[in-house]
């Protein structure tokens, strides 16, 4: 699965864009089995609620099945405009 | 319906008018633009604007073919910048075309406030001193969305 | 500030360009822009927009003092056609130029509804067979006057 | 006192401008007057909600005094914009 990381997400991170192999079945579950991993990801997901979750580029929360997904992006709320 | 994002630049007074001339049966036309403004707190020497390549234009897409159902709009246009810009440039500007004044009015506005919140889109304040910040979401952007 | 009001055609896209160049502080800009449109029924073949010179200049200027006032606009901007037109001649524009997004929209749709009820323009529509009729005042458009 | 009429208030008129010597003393009097004088002020002023009424280039109404003022304007309301 790829993951993605956007803004002060991927500073922390390191790393825009890495492949990860998970048998998570949510997208809380793959956050609590990255923040053990390390202690990066620890600092990036610290506090979910700053954060947003994308699942195949459309907006999804934390609750939400993997099955199927490809592509997962984590990121701060966004400011365009 | 014409949705860009780009890092080049772009010609504000020319794709208004480029947009008006082609909406010629619609009656009334509003634009928005921003341009990157001094940071709130000290000499901004630049703005990076970092985006989700494919689910940004995804993103707008979606905000924009919900803005011409919802209010009717012959035409719609959205365009936003992302990478370096300094202050004054302008970074994005939406269009909408519609029979009637208060119709292109709320559209716009609808537009401005998703695309505001929803479509990937972050800013980094790069201050003279060298210091950097993200730009925090604001709790009145997210509120603007319950109006609609 | 600046209230334009005149009988020759105007370049909306390059006074839209102007006013956000000089508004470079401001961040956000709205314009809006209202063109010609063929009448309700029948095929317009022309517009006549009379108006009242002196007291025109003098209400639009109240208008828009109002507007930078109450919205703390950086910048606004009039620009109202009369004498003969036809569909898809530009009428008029309204720009104002504000710190936020909000303000702007907001001290344009004033202006609009100030400008669209107590300026003092009428409009007549010729239709190819020679009728004319004076348009009547839309009582949504007074209505839309008692939110601000 | 110069009396001025737009739209479809001057057509009925069939001036758009005139000087009138008068001693009415507010709005409604000189409309009185006006539709006492001749067919077509009776015409134009027929239904006074219908009308709005500036003195000096300010917006009024019927009841107010036309002591000082040198123009008076009539006309439908305004459709700009």
């Amino acid at each position: 699965m790829d993951v993605m990381y956007f803004a002060w997400v991927r500073e922390r991170i390191g790393v825009p864009k890495e492949k990860i192999e998970t048998s998570a079945s949510t997208v809380a579950d793959l956050v609590a089995e990255l923040k053990s991993r390390e202690e990066r990801y620890e600092a990036a997901f610290s506090d979910l609620s700053a954060l947003r979750v994308a699942l195949d580029q459309e907006l999804s929360d934390f609750d939400a099945p993997l099955e199927g997904v490809r592509e997962v992006a984590f990121f701060p709320p966004m400011t365009g405009g | 319906m014409k949705i860009v994002v780009q890092d080049a630049s772009f010609d504000f007074g020319a794709e208004a008018q480029a947009f008006s001339d082609a909406a010629k049966g619609a009656g009334a036309v509003v634009t928005f633009s921003g341009v990157v403004r001094e940071a709130d707190t000290g000499a901004m020497a630049m703005m990076e604007i970092e985006h989700y390549p494919g689910m940004t234009e995804k993103a707008l897409e979606k905000i924009a073919t919900e803005a011409v159902a919802r209010w009717s709009l012959t035409d719609a246009l959205v365009i936003h910048r992302h990478g370096r810009l300094v202050p004054g440039d302008q970074i994005m500007m939406v269009a909408t075309a519609a029979r009637h004044r208060m119709a292109a009015f709320e559209a716009a506005e609808y537009l401005m406030d998703y695309l505001k919140s929803r479509a990937p889109f972050w800013k980094k304040e790069i201050l003279e001193d060298g210091r950097a910040k993200w730009v925090s979401a604001k709790d009145e952007d997210e509120e603007a969305l319950n109006r609609w």
